[in-house]
């Protein structure tokens, strides 16, 4: 388990992830849940473990939608969406690990797609 | 000139390994004042209390010190020891060199010295001590529950049982509360009627029990053994003396499409109404926002059909006016709104209801007379999902933050009943934890999987949508098998929280009695006294006190009747002594203790006062209760003037303590 | 103004409105001024003054005199009618006794600031376009008006009446002063810096109890100092323990209670600035309990006579500002 | 006045406890044998709202260094609301005696319940280190009260 | 004629004109003034709730500063813009520090503390006009129309930030519907994602999520489907497996007030 990684997630999203009863509700509205490897709950479980490394490496990170269904959702005000958040900066902060190449964009786009979507990929994806 | 004994205990080693106990009472003999000073063995024990005895009557003393343990140990042996000698046991003190000294240091010399300080401040504090005598305030013999669920008509029945009269005030037109409603009771799966309506019907004709029904307690006053209660008899526009209950104005009244609240809104009643078949009392009430004579002066059905006069448009709500020596709250709880939990669909799909909701429709006194059907299209559902801990076990801001208590129980029985009558019927039932704690709760549960196959799925329903196929689509995580299902259900059942009911609150401030922030009455204390609250006089009964199944709620209700009971059969109570009073001639009556009281125990006077140019003023002059007054001294340090004090620890008796402490 | 309220008294008490008026008279000098109770016009003709020296605060005369038989008249300045009210509230005075006239407030007159300008055997004075005009026995002399201004009055809090049956004038508003200056810059200094301000201060106090007896607040039948078994009876300053506590206990016994009329400093002879004790209580219920005014109204809470459960721990003291 | 050179300081601290609360927290340090200095003399009270401002200033009058004053938890008090006045009361005291220069750290305010032996025990020790690295009060003695 | 501070955002000057055109049109029908900032920027797309992430909230932060300087509320029609600028503005008025830090990044003549009042444009016809004042200057009015609302994530949510609606009960467009003569149709999906930004990288799973808010929708009834969000539009649209057509709010606002021809001229 890596200390400084848990603390730097615990730092920057914000979120007490003890005050987690691990209901499940977060995983039961999550609208991403079959494209993930690892669940909202288990992201909020993961990093009270300790275990960052492992969701960091997981391509999970790149499928939350930002809906915050779990943020709204969830009983314990536990925010697991704020906890994905951190985790996918905490990963692409890391030198050469954007998820995305500008290069890449152009063959994704078809004439209809906002600009809003490339932005916010932008966003999610590259730092 | 006082004359007061020093009685040193060496309480075995525990005091006198670390205090020279001799030394202590050599220097205190030389107080001024102390006229005996002794050492003891073990002053608690039977020779130690004669020693203190001997001494009383020898030296015929004015004041005792005992130096030995805590007083909340050992202050009462003493004091009673002091009073069977012949002694005001109030002019005893103690000096706690035990706990506060010999146990907490390790140094004899500076142990010794601060046990001599010690003793000294009580010496100091004896000298001004007074004598008191705890005054004594009557009982009235009759007691009031507030609330006639099945706590309120428990705790009714017991207190009517030892022989003393009572009332029972229930807002609704019938008493029976929430357990009225229900259909079966875990775990043992009897019928709640069945069980219930004997205990209504006894209530009814007990000649001990007096039932205002449709009625409010609008005002309380007094204190304990003494309160004057005010109570609002509603008016429902029947006469309850005439009324027979046949029921004949029901069936005729044109206004027949009202929302049945008792079977939850799933059928109609008319606007004057008999709540269920077995109410008590079994009278006619007239809803006067349903009521076309009373809205519109047109109808007067009833009034023409009604063979015994008894239905009056010009009622009005009275005020009667009763004293009490004791008052029991027992005022229920309601399951609570759901519009913030509308992920689950409440709001948008009839086929969503809540727990209390499916008792109705499951009960044989039901919309449906007893067969489970949707409420959408009266089809028989094949598919029902459960969900628990909707609104309990939240976050503050989200919900309770407290654990609803009985929703794992009913929906084990909900499933159970469920599975037993229909068995094509599949029952999920999402669950954070089971929790099962009661006699035959776990094995019950435990019947619910393995006998009746229902499937508890160990994880949270996230969002329900309705289809248009009438199906509904339950999305929910299944933590076990870490996996996301969709289940198509044909009816939802949420385990709502419950909550205490919106009456208390306003209750609580009439009552001065203390409250939790999720509005459940406080007890005096967790443990030991579960039942009493902190006021004087006010018992607990039931879910008021925080959630609660039936027999929890029964037993809860008998313990308070007994403690009322308990109360009741004084003819008097003796009163704290040292409680604050006021001296006239100081009092600015100015308010300021009166506002800080917590026990309203101060009034106001207009006193007259003979001045020195002998003319005569009148004055407003504080004017404490004894009775009321718990002590606490929050009035002694309001007043600007120190026209108030404190019986026991009164100003110049702490001051006489720091100055010994100090000297 | 003085016309007015002497025709104003002389109506009331003609028909009988009025039994009785408290108002002003002038002492031995132009600037003595001190309250007196009138029963006839010809008392009225005669001695009452209300003028640039007329500062004093009837209010707490009151107590005694609405207990009488008969109505009493009062002219209350802005400042008068909080401590007014603030009775009210304590049921201090019998408030249908009295027939309540609100006139206009200061800025008001200290001859001490006058005498301090060398200027004596004052004979009258009288505000020219705030230049003060001075008639002494030696010749007229002049002096900046708001030079000689009371500080009460120089840190006015209110020219409006919270309480009165009629007004003569017009009505005033609340105003934004600047009266906690004072109060912030002692404390910003360091705890040995107030140490000896308040040494210096405090040390001149000479019991005269002045203080204690103009304060429309302290109205107790017996006050604590005075009475034998309240355990810190204190008749002198024989220490610097006895100067601390008296000035302590005095501003806790009129804390939340006390309206900041300013009379406490005004009739100091030793010129100590009291009312800066009570202003700072007054600034810290402000801060820690929300804003709060004694005597605006007769009905609320004084804040120590109330809490809230999310009320800040003592140990605030602590923790904030410089030590 | 003797000073002993070689003696530390050793200051006098009065403690105010109400009866529900803290002094049962006390009873409880001892119970299990919590050391905490003899510097400390405990004054029951039924409430910390019992506690008149003017108690504390005698205190210090006669020769007290500090004075701490317990009570139960807020919304635990016995008397239902006791210890809120106290807050109040303590918050703007404390504030005052700030004001007219006398040193903070000899009053304090604690919430020791009937369990909290051990905190009763830590608060006293700190309190106590505290006020001996403040010394003697001078600030708000009477003179005439000093110990030979 | 009462004026707002306006804020189109990037895509409302390309890809969702029409958005952006109707919410001029009706504007001006209903005798508001919108007064765009001369110098915005994009608002970020996305809000990044992690705390220490400064610099992709500064253009929010700016946008908002423009807003108090013209002492004016500011109105946003995309509902990501929306939530960006919404959510910036909760959490620097909010979390001190966070605002101590965008500020001595931005060295504002006066430091930015969250004082700025942000609508959205249909909380503008809610709390501003007033929907009973709206279905006045109605026009041509839906009648029979049963019109789905979708509001998405966007709009609701975090609910503690955007403080718009009950994020599981909401009413304000089905309101709206009403306002217009419409007769809105309740559906479950109604607040739940349609994908967004993922439609870049995994087309599936926005068809996938669009087609479920739409079948729940057309399940219900309704007859077409309103949205205040470009990217919900663009989904909707192109990866759902539905044909029920898909409209912009001010679309049908314009339509209701009779403001839709004058300004397509």
């Amino acid at each position: 388990m890596n200390k400084n990684l848990k603390e730097q997630v615990l730092r920057s999203c914000g979120v007490n992830v003890l005050k987690c009863m691990r209901c499940g509700k977060c995983s039961g509205t999550c609208p991403s849940y079959d494209e993930m490897e690892y669940h909202p709950h288990q992201f909020v479980y993961m990093v009270e473990r300790g275990d960052i490394e492992t969701l960091m490496n997981s391509k999970s990170i790149y499928k939350c939608l930002t809906c915050f269904a779990c943020v709204d959702r969830c009983p314990r005000n536990v925010e697991p969406a704020k906890v994905v958040e951190a985790v996918r900066l905490a990963a692409i902060r890391q030198q050469g690990n954007n998820h995305m190449n500008p290069n890449q964009i152009p063959e994704m786009l078809d004439e209809d797609m906002p600009q809003q979507a490339i932005v916010t990929a932008f966003r999610k994806y590259i730092k | 000139m006082q004359r007061i004994g020093v009685f040193v205990c060496h309480c075995g080693t525990n005091i006198a390994a670390t205090v020279d106990v001799k030394a202590v009472a050599e220097a205190l003999g030389h107080e001024p004042g102390v006229i005996v000073s002794q050492d003891y063995q073990y002053m608690c024990s039977e020779s130690g209390q004669n020693l203190v005895k001997n001494a009383i009557k020898e030296h015929n003393l004015t004041g005792v010190v005992v130096c030995s343990c805590s007083p909340r140990m050992h202050e009462n042996t003493f004091r009673k020891a002091a009073a069977s000698a012949g002694l005001n046991p109030y002019l005893v003190e103690i000096a706690n060199i035990r706990e506060q000294c010999s146990w907490i240091h390790k140094d004899i010399a500076s142990a010794t010295e601060k046990a001599i300080i010690l003793g000294k401040a009580a010496v100091a504090k004896v000298h001004l001590n007074a004598p008191l005598t705890a005054g004594e305030s009557p009982v009235v013999k009759r007691a009031l529950v507030i609330g006639g669920g099945i706590a309120g008509i428990q705790t009714a029945l017991d207190i009517a049982e030892a022989g003393f009269d009572v009332d029972i005030v229930e807002k609704q037109p019938t008493i029976g509360g929430k357990m009225a409603q229900i259909d079966k009771t875990f775990p043992t799966l009897d019928c709640a009627a069945c069980i219930l309506t004997p205990k209504m019907v006894e209530a009814s004709q007990n000649e001990h029990i007096t039932i205002h029904s449709y009625s409010e307690v609008s005002d309380v006053k007094g204190f304990v053994g003494n309160f004057t209660v005010t109570i609002k008899k509603k008016a429902r526009f029947v006469d309850e003396t005439k009324c027979t209950g046949c029921g004949l104005c029901t069936e005729k009244c044109p206004m027949n499409k009202v929302p049945n609240e008792f079977n939850m809104g799933f059928d109609n009643r008319s606007a004057v109404y008999i709540p269920f078949a077995q109410a008590v009392p079994k009278v006619a009430t007239i809803d006067p926002n349903y009521c076309m004579m009373l809205k519109t002066g047109k109808c007067g059905v009833c009034s023409k059909v009604c063979s015994v006069g008894a239905i009056d448009y010009k009622q009005e709500d009275k005020l009667i006016e009763q004293k009490y020596g004791a008052i029991v709250v027992a005022t229920g709880f309601n399951p609570i709104n759901l519009d913030k939990y509308d992920e689950f669909a409440y709001n948008q799909c009839p086929d969503v209801v809540t727990s209390l909701e499916l008792e109705r429709l499951m009960n044989a006194a039901g919309p449906n007379g007893g067969t489970l059907l949707r409420p959408s299209d009266k089809t028989h559902p094949h598919k029902i999902v459960f969900v628990q801990c909707v609104g309990s076990r939240c976050d503050d801001s989200k919900g309770k933050p407290y654990c609803s208590k009985i929703c794992c129980m009913y929906t084990a029985k909900h499933a159970m009943l469920i599975r037993e009558k229909y068995p094509d019927t599949e029952v999920y039932v999402f669950y954070i934890d089971v929790r099962t704690p009661g006699k035959n709760f776990d094995e019950f549960y435990r019947r619910a999987v393995e006998q009746y196959n229902v499937h508890y799925i160990k994880g949270m329903v996230g969002k329900v949508t309705p289809r248009s196929d009438g199906k509904i689509d339950v999305q929910a995580s299944d933590l076990l098998a870490n996996e996301q299902l969709h289940i198509d259900a044909d009816m939802v059942v949420l385990a709502a929280a419950i909550e205490p009911d919106k009456t208390a609150r306003p209750l609580a401030t009439m009552l001065t009695t203390q409250m939790d922030t999720n509005d459940f009455f406080t007890e005096a204390h967790p443990k030991l006294r579960p039942v009493e609250s902190a006021t004087a006089g006010i018992f607990l009964s039931g879910a008021c006190q925080g959630p609660k199944d039936i027999p929890e709620t029964v037993a809860q209700a008998s313990a308070a009747a007994a403690k009322a009971i308990g109360l009741l059969v004084k003819n008097s109570i003796t009163c704290n002594p040292c409680v604050a009073h006021s001296d006239e001639l100081m009092c600015n009556g100015c308010s300021s203790c009166e506002k800080v009281c917590p026990y309203g125990a101060i009034t106001y006077i207009d006193k007259e006062f003979k001045m020195p140019d002998r003319t005569v003023a009148i004055r407003r002059v504080a004017s404490v209760n004894p009775a009321v007054c718990q002590g606490c001294g929050a009035c002694t340090v309001a007043c600007p003037s120190g026209a108030m004090d404190l019986n026991g620890f009164s100003n110049s008796q702490i001051i006489a303590e720091v100055d010994a402490i100090c000297k | 103004m003085q016309e007015a309220m002497i025709n104003k008294a002389k109506q009331l008490l003609a028909d009988g409105i009025v039994d009785r008026v408290i108002g002003w008279k002038r002492g031995e000098f132009v600037y003595d001024i001190t309250p007196a109770i009138f029963e006839t016009a010809e008392e009225l003709e005669k001695d009452f003054v209300y003028d640039d020296f007329t500062a004093a605060n009837v209010s707490k005369y009151l107590v005694k005199e609405s207990k009488k038989e008969g109505k009493i008249l009062a002219f209350l300045k802005p400042c008068d009618t909080y401590s007014f009210n603030q009775l009210i509230k304590e049921h201090r005075v019998v408030r249908e006794n009295v027939y309540i006239v609100g006139i206009p407030g200061g800025p008001k007159l200290d001859a001490e600031k006058i005498k301090e300008k060398g200027i004596t055997g004052i004979l009258s004075v009288k505000n020219e376009n705030y230049t003060l005009k001075i008639e002494t026995v030696y010749g007229e002399e002049t002096m900046p008006f708001y030079e000689a201004v009371l500080d009460k009055c120089a840190s006015c809090k209110s020219k409006k009446h919270m309480i009165y049956d009629e007004l003569l004038g017009e009505e005033g508003d609340v105003l934004d002063s600047n009266r906690f200056d004072m109060v912030e810059k002692l404390e910003n200094m360091t705890a040995q810096e107030r140490y000896d301000f308040w040494r210096e201060q405090l040390s001149k106090c000479i019991r005269c109890n002045a203080c204690r007896n103009v304060c429309p607040a302290c109205t107790c039948e017996k006050c604590v100092f005075d009475n034998p078994d309240s355990g810190i009876e204190n008749k002198a300053p024989a220490d610097s323990f006895e100067e601390n506590m008296f000035h302590i206990i005095r501003a806790f016994h009129v804390a939340g209670r006390c309206t900041d009329c300013g009379e406490c400093s005004r009739v100091c002879p030793q010129n100590i600035p009291l009312h800066l004790l009570n202003r700072k209580f007054i600034k810290d219920i402000n801060t820690f309990y929300g804003e709060y005014q004694a005597g605006e109204d007769t009905t609320s809470r004084a804040p120590l006579n109330e809490y809230k459960q999310s009320d800040c721990e003592a140990n605030i003291v602590h923790e904030r500002g410089a030590e | 006045m003797q000073v002993n050179e070689n003696k530390e300081f050793q200051p006098l601290i009065v403690a105010f406890c109400c009866n529900w609360c803290s002094y049962a927290g006390a009873d409880l340090a001892g119970t299990n044998r919590l050391n905490y200095p003899d510097n400390i003399k405990i004054i029951r009270v039924p409430c910390s709202c019992r506690v008149n401002p003017m108690f504390i200033l005698r205190a210090f009058q006669r020769g007290a260094d500090g004075v701490i004053l317990c009570g139960c938890h807020p919304g635990d008090c016995h008397y239902t609301s006791g210890n809120y006045f106290t807050r109040r009361r303590m918050t703007l005291l404390f504030s005052m005696l700030d004001f007219l220069g006398i040193e903070r750290d000899r009053t304090r305010v604690e919430w020791v319940s009937a369990a909290e032996g051990a905190k009763f025990a830590a608060t006293m020790n700190e309190f106590t280190e505290a006020v001996k690295k403040l010394g003697p009060n001078r600030r708000l003695e009477d003179l005439r009260c000093r110990k030979q | 004629m009462e004026t707002f501070t306006y804020y189109p955002g990037c895509t409302l000057r390309t890809k969702a004109k029409t958005l952006d055109d109707y919410a001029r049109a009706s504007a001006k029908a209903l005798g508001i003034s919108l007064e765009e900032p001369s110098d915005w920027q994009c608002c970020g797309g996305a809000y990044t709730t992690a705390k220490d992430e400064i610099a992709t909230k500064l253009s929010a932060v700016r946008t908002l500063n423009a807003a108090r300087a013209a002492d004016r509320p500011l109105i946003t029609v995309c509902s990501a813009c929306h939530n960006v600028i919404k959510q910036t503005n909760y959490d620097i008025s909010h979390d001190e520090e966070f605002a101590s830090k965008v500020n001595n990044y931005l060295k504002l003549d006066e430091p930015y503390c969250g004082e700025a009042t942000v609508y959205h444009y249909l909380e503008m016809l809610r709390d501003v006009i007033g929907f009973d004042e709206l279905a006045k200057k109605v026009v041509n009015p839906l009648t029979g129309k049963k019109i789905a609302a979708y509001y998405g994530c966007l709009l609701l949510r975090p609910s503690k930030a955007l403080a718009m609606d009950d994020p599981e009960n909401p009413s304000i467009i089905e309101d709206f519907i009403r306002a217009i003569g419409g007769t809105p149709v309740i559906y479950a999906q109604r607040n739940e994602c349609c994908g967004g930004y993922i439609a870049l990288e995994d087309r599936a799973q926005a068809q996938k999520r669009s087609s479920n808010v739409m079948r729940s929708a057309e399940d219900q009834g309704a007859e077409m489907v309103i949205t205040a969000c470009p990217l919900c539009m663009y989904n909707l649209k192109k990866n759902s497996d539905s044909s029920l057509p898909v409209y912009y709010f001010t679309e049908i606002l314009a339509e209701a007030l009779g403001a839709k021809e004058d300004d397509n001229e």
